[in-house]
């Protein structure tokens, strides 16, 4: 993440603020039904001072990372499991498949009969449905691995395992850190959906649900700003991290960085 | 130490090696040598037990193999593709060490070490992609020769170095083999190099691949890169080994 | 469940509330002390919806909810086993009202005809007074396509001609009137509906059985705050911003329905019926089996 | 060393033979074995809990049956309900995965190569793909004149994401010897989009289209939870308004059922596309 | 036709190239030769725009380049990764023609014609993965043939060929050469075929390299594989070179 990086998102972060601004301000956009940004940009700083909505803003953000944290904890390993094993794969696929198109609002209702505990349940949907990105990238990056590459540790002797720590997983790994950054945009959408259908003592979620009950849409886009920032907080943390763990990968593909 | 018995296989059904025998003694070097695409490649990659042949067998101290065998290297002829590009030359070179129970100094030393003895004492630290072609295909080398395996298979080894580091990487060859008593099966283009470096010289023939010939080198050892070469029998070999490889009208001009 | 010295089986209750203001007594009776009077510790949770507290009080992560009487019934008729422990709120005169566009060419409930309402519940509250709206202007149900907004989208979805007409409550009533003019077409809590039971509190079945004490305890406490609210429109405009968004000058020119001060069995009746009426129900159902318990005036 | 013979059994695959009754069913086998197998498990233990709110299969079936599948054998046995319920809301799902697949792609690719211009919109792609869905509906509300405009809005938005993120990852990291190769030839810039990043990028899209093609039936259900008057969506919300519990499940199998079917048809359709990948990444 | 003035390269702090002075001219063939990791690679890349060196010019025809220059083609060293895996040989070598506005037979007949000349007749359809090493090296030869280019580079491309199949291959890149009028920059690690296709040998230092000699090669052309070798200016001319390249004692084996 370089200066001159950070400056051209901000003007493009800026750029799209004033277009919104003139669109409102304009009346393209109905101002009585959406804030102009500057409104809402005022209001989400001045949340910071809300309590409830701080600790709403930490609960939300604590099961988000939570989620994610499970959620790579047990995509990777399985993706693993059914990218290398094809038995596995084979059989478990039309479970799979049958599984990941369930929507969480058809899925919150159940978990909530199933889990009677608020956190574990929110948990629960958040990994549920942050899995699958993760799931799917390691086993597409799996196939991606070059078969010379695992072929030169065998020749050494290497048995099965080993060739998957040391060879497949290293140069899968830039495919998987794509697929949790998917997962986190996504585990983030759930943590907070899973308050606005399930409700709950706190949670950004839940704000919205008052926000919104009490006609306050400049609170629920503000609500909405903050989710988007910590969405862009947490995949520049990402990918400075990919940038240091694989600098091999973006050296070598001559990826533009 | 190894055998290959009647070795046969077929891609789909493009039959490439047609019945291969072949037999490399304990502590000898056996050279191949035959024409581009004939199949020394699927030869090596059968006897390393990386694809199993549609026939035959490969017996190593006359226990037949049905996996990668135990104390085995391997230098592919794709060197660039067979090195970890997410692991530094010193890292390359001591991964496979980790099966001989080393530590990890030791590990590093053996590769350091390795890296020398090929020329690279500077760059054990570089990555694969900031290697020159000639050396990454001396770190793949490095790697297999810090092994020290009982039997060593090499896909052109020597193909992406200049001549003078050819010449040392083939003398570094021979002063390893006999330090340490490896079986080496040795493909290689340059016909002198076969004779050179090998005890024995394999011919093959064109895909579907048979062996022509297998002429034992009798040259005295140590070799040295200049009396060696210029000794007759030297340069009688390698005409007959150029006849035998030769004769085939096949490549034709747009004269 | 934990014991306490005056008999109560549990002194905690993880009670659940929408942010609107039905549920005010709840909050005047909490910010009042007059749960702790009765020595009990209510924790609220903000839920999502009538339906959506179902599960929840069903698995125990709520002991008590809000819900209201449609949702309810329709539950009790597919088999859930819960009772209503208190009655919370009741429709006033424009506090659910069918609003269209300054403009529009509808002027009465006749001209639905073939139209689009917006509603915030699909087979609920929404749909039944509208029908009932619907029948006195002679239509029926399937004259016009109910679509299922949240109340803060309506505005918009009428604005961009989504729907033609919707079904709209405090404080968004007051809201859309003063900024974009919408028009009232009827107040859908008259005739059949006047009055309306809308919301009250539940509890499993079991829930009820097995804390019999708490339950009295909760509905003494509950009825304090509730007598404070029918008689003091000030009490409500106190609390509503404390537990919503609704600002204090809007709570101040909302219109607010009535806060009933008993559970009353012969009013909640008239929901089941009407529901019955209009097809919402199969069968008759006979609310006095779901009252939990004596609620003292 | 058992596990070192099962990486030889794995890595030397014999070449499949096709045909063969034995072989047809062998492949049915040992791919559905373990469904009967979930079903009666789930079967038991609906019945053991005999709770109203998970009802075992058989039923679920049974209600299934009942909603859409009730109608005349003229029509392939289709409810009305089916035809006019189900078909407008998968209409939209592909419209919405197509349209946001292909500019997911373009887009993708455009800014996987382009690395200055993906600076200026990156915060802003991770920003709008961290907002929720439900909360965006009162955005599109206000944007689009029908539901249907913006029901597709929030499909497209919702399902974007996997195939933007996974075209850009991939156009970026393209290899090096690719492109250098293209330039030296003078390939110009179209041209190596459309043959050398595109291919090359192929296997990272498609794991994206992939993912989002399951998000788009979700993100169809979504779509239909507002100001929607059919669809899946509509369904599954009217069950859960009626307190139909077999009715939910019924949508949710119906949900499944039709994400494993349209994944079949997507993995087919791969297999074809990266028949050069996959032979060329198995074979050693 | 190509002036490389002073061409200086660094990766990092890591000086590669320190001043090199180069030409080649029009229908001219020049060897470049020079120890492994030298930097002859990197010239290569310099002058084909693909790294943008640190000081110094490439001309073509007078002309700074900036980018790639127009009107070139390249053989890299790493043949592997510079053949695309979802094309056949024939779409490897047809592809670079669409620039050439040739209609799609046009360029699949062109194609099956160099990929017949470079010896893979039978194997225009096959995939990179399916052709063995040398195959692949020969397929990225005729792809750059075939593209018929004012200025050709390549990087040991014929590293991984058989004997024969190297002779018939330098003897095709000569006709091609006489046919067309390419000028031609050849990096190689053989100093016999260096001279053997050179009408000027480039000899490089290690690196930083710079040009320790330019050596005209006075040889009557045509050239032929067996008269040509025995003439007494081939053999006095590859000694020389031979003694240029040689005499670093960098390798030490570990007798
Ligand atoms: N994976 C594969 N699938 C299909 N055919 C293959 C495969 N690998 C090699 N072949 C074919 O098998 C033949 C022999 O290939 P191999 O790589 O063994 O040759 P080689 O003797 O090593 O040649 P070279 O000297 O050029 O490296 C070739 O004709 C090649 O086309
Ligand atoms: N991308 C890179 N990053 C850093 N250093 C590099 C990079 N590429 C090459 N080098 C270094 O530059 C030097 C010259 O490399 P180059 O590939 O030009 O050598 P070469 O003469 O082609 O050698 P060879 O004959 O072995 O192919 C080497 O020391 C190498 O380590
Ligand atoms: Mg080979
Ligand atoms: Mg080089």
């Amino acid at each position: 993440m370089t200066g001159a990086r950070l400056v051209r998102g901000a003007v493009g972060v800026a750029g799209f603020l004033a277009v919104a601004e003139l669109a409102v301000r304009s009346g393209y956009l109905d101002e009585r039904l959406l804030p102009p940004p500057t409104v809402v940009v005022r209001e989400a700083v001045l949340l910071v001072a809300d309590p409830e909505f701080t600790s709403g803003l930490v609960g939300t953000v604590s099961r988000w990372l939570t989620g994610l944290a499970l959620a790579i904890a047990i995509a990777v390993p399985a993706g693993v499991l059914l990218g290398t094993v094809a038995w596995a794969e084979r059989a478990t696929r039309p479970l799979l498949e049958f599984l990941r198109p369930i929507p969480s609002v058809a899925l919150i209702p159940l978990a909530i009969l199933l889990i009677p505990d608020d956190f574990l349940m929110k948990i629960s949907v958040i990994v549920y449905a942050s899995l699958w990105p993760i799931l799917i990238n390691t086993m597409y990056g799996l196939r991606e691995v070059d078969p010379l590459a695992k072929d030169s540790l065998r020749s050494f002797g290497f048995g099965r395992l080993a060739v998957l720590c040391r060879v497949s997983l290293p140069s899968t790994a830039p495919f998987i850190v794509t697929g949790v950054r998917l997962s986190a945009g996504i585990a983030l959408i759930l943590a907070i959906s899973a308050e606005l259908l399930a409700g709950g003592a706190e949670g950004l979620g839940v704000f919205v649900i008052r926000a919104g009950s009490g006609n306050r849409t400049d609170l629920v886009i503000a609500a909405a700003l903050w989710a988007g920032t910590a969405g862009v907080l947490s995949n520049t943390a990402l990918v400075a991290a990919e940038r240091r763990l694989f600098r091999w990968h973006h050296v070598r593909s001559g990826a533009v960085t | 130490m190894l055998k290959v018995v009647n070795l046969a296989h077929a891609y789909g059904d493009q039959q490439v090696l047609a019945g291969i025998d072949l037999s490399v003694g304990d502590g000898e070097l056996v050279s191949v040598v035959g024409p581009s695409g004939c199949g020394k490649s699927t030869l090596l990659r059968s006897i390393a037990g990386l694809i199993k042949p549609s026939h035959g067998q490969v017996l190593i101290n006359g226990v037949p193999v049905e996996q990668t065998p135990d104390d085995l290297a391997v230098v592919f002829q794709d060197y660039s593709r067979s090195l970890f590009p997410w692991l530094s030359a010193a890292g390359n070179v001591a991964l496979p060490l980790r099966r001989k129970g080393m530590s990890r100094r030791a590990r590093r030393e053996a590769a350091l070490a390795a890296l020398d003895q090929v020329g690279l004492a500077g760059s054990a630290d570089k990555y694969p992609f900031e290697m020159s072609g000639g050396m990454q295909q001396r770190v793949a080398i490095a790697r297999a020769l810090a092994y020290r395996p009982a039997l060593l298979l090499m896909d052109e080894p020597f193909a992406s170095v200049d001549a003078q580091t050819r010449e040392d990487l083939e003398d570094l060859v021979l002063a390893v083999r006999a330090n340490h008593n490896m079986s080496i099966l040795l493909i290689t283009h340059d016909i002198d190099e076969s004779v050179y470096v090998g005890d024995r010289v394999v011919v093959l023939t064109r895909s579907p691949a048979t062996v022509t010939e297998s002429l034992t080198v009798d040259l005295p050892s140590p070799r040295d890169q200049i009396a060696t070469r210029e000794l007759e029998a030297f340069v009688r070999l390698r005409s007959e080994i150029g006849r035998l490889v030769r004769g085939r009208p096949d490549l034709v001009g747009e004269q | 469940g934990q014991a306490s010295g005056n008999g109560l089986e549990k002194t905690t209750l993880k009670v659940g509330a929408l942010p609107i203001p039905d549920p005010a007594a709840l909050f005047i009776a909490k910010a009042k002390g007059f749960f702790k009077e009765e020595g009990l510790e209510v924790e609220t949770s903000i839920i999502a919806g009538g339906a959506a507290a179902l599960p929840k009080i069903k698995n125990g992560s709520l002991d008590i909810s809000q819900t209201n009487y449609v949702s309810t019934f329709l539950a009790v008729s597919k088999g859930e086993k819960i009772k209503l422990i208190a009655d919370a709120y009741q429709a006033a005169p424009n506090t659910f009202n069918l609003m269209v566009p300054k403009d529009s060419p509808i002027r009465t409930a006749a001209d639905l005809k073939g139209k689009t309402v917006a509603v915030n519940t699909l087979t609920n509250i929404g749909t039944l007074a509208v029908t009932a709206t619907l029948k006195v202007a002679g239509l029926k149900a399937d004259d016009v396509t109910f679509k299922e907004y949240p109340f803060p989208e309506m505005g918009a979805a009428l604005t961009q001609g989504q729907v033609d007409a919707a079904w709209v409550t405090e404080p968004f009533i007051t809201a859309t009137q003063s900024q974009f003019g919408f028009r009232k077409l009827a107040d859908t809590m008259t005739g059949q509906t006047a009055d309306l039971p809308i919301a009250g509190w539940m509890a499993t079945d079991e829930f009820a059985k097995n804390n019999p004490k708490t339950l009295a305890a909760f509905q003494r406490a509950l009825a304090k705050g509730q007598q404070l609210a029918a008689n003091d429109r000030k009490e409500v405009e106190a609390i509503v911003p404390t537990y919503t968004s609704i600002k204090q000058e809007t709570a101040a020119v909302i219109t607010l329905g009535t806060f009933p001060t008993t559970l009353n069995e012969t009013r909640l009746q008239r929901v089941a019926d009407l529901m019955l009426e209009y097809g919402y129900l199969t069968g008759k159902l006979d609310v006095k089996t779901l009252l939990a318990g004596a609620s003292t005036p | 060393m058992k596990a070192v013979a099962e990486s030889r059994a794995g890595a030397v695959r014999p070449e499949p033979r096709r045909g063969g009754p034995l072989r047809i069913v062998w492949a049915v086998v040992s791919r559905f074995w373990l469904v009967p197998v979930v079903v009666a498990a789930w079967e038991a233990a609906a019945r053991a809990a005999a709770s109203i709110d998970f009802p075992p299969p058989s039923a679920i079936v049974l209600r299934m049956r009942e909603l859409w599948l009730s109608g005349p054998p003229t029509r392939l046995f289709l409810s009305d309900d089916a035809i006019a319920d189900l078909l407008p809301g998968l209409g939209r799902m592909f419209a919405g995965w197509l349209l946001a697949s292909l500019v997911g792609v373009v887009a993708g690719i455009a800014l996987g190569r382009a690395a200055t211009a993906a600076h200026y919109v990156e915060p802003l792609i991770h920003f709008a793909r961290a907002v929720p869905p439900p909360m965006l509906i009162t955005l599109f509300v206000l944007l689009f004149r029908s539901s249907t405009q913006t029901q597709l809005a929030v499909i497209v938005f919702g399902v974007i994401w996997p195939v933007l993120l996974n075209s850009m990852d991939g156009a970026r990291s393209v290899e090096r010897g690719y492109l250098d190769t293209a330039a030296v030839f003078g390939l110009g810039r179209r041209e190596r989009l459309l043959r050398i990043v595109l291919p090359a990028a192929a296997p990272k899209i498609f794991a994206g289209l992939r993912l989002s093609l399951s998000l788009a039936l979700i993100l169809m259900v979504i779509s239909e939870l507002v100001g929607s008057t059919d669809g899946i969506g509509y369904e599954l919300l009217q069950a859960q308004r009626g307190f139909d519990s077999p009715g939910v499940w019924a949508t949710i199998l119906l949900l499944g059922l039709l994400g494993y079917v349209l994944n079949a048809v997507f993995v087919l359709v791969e297999r074809r596309v990266l028949s050069w990948h996959v032979r060329g990444t198995r074979t050693t």
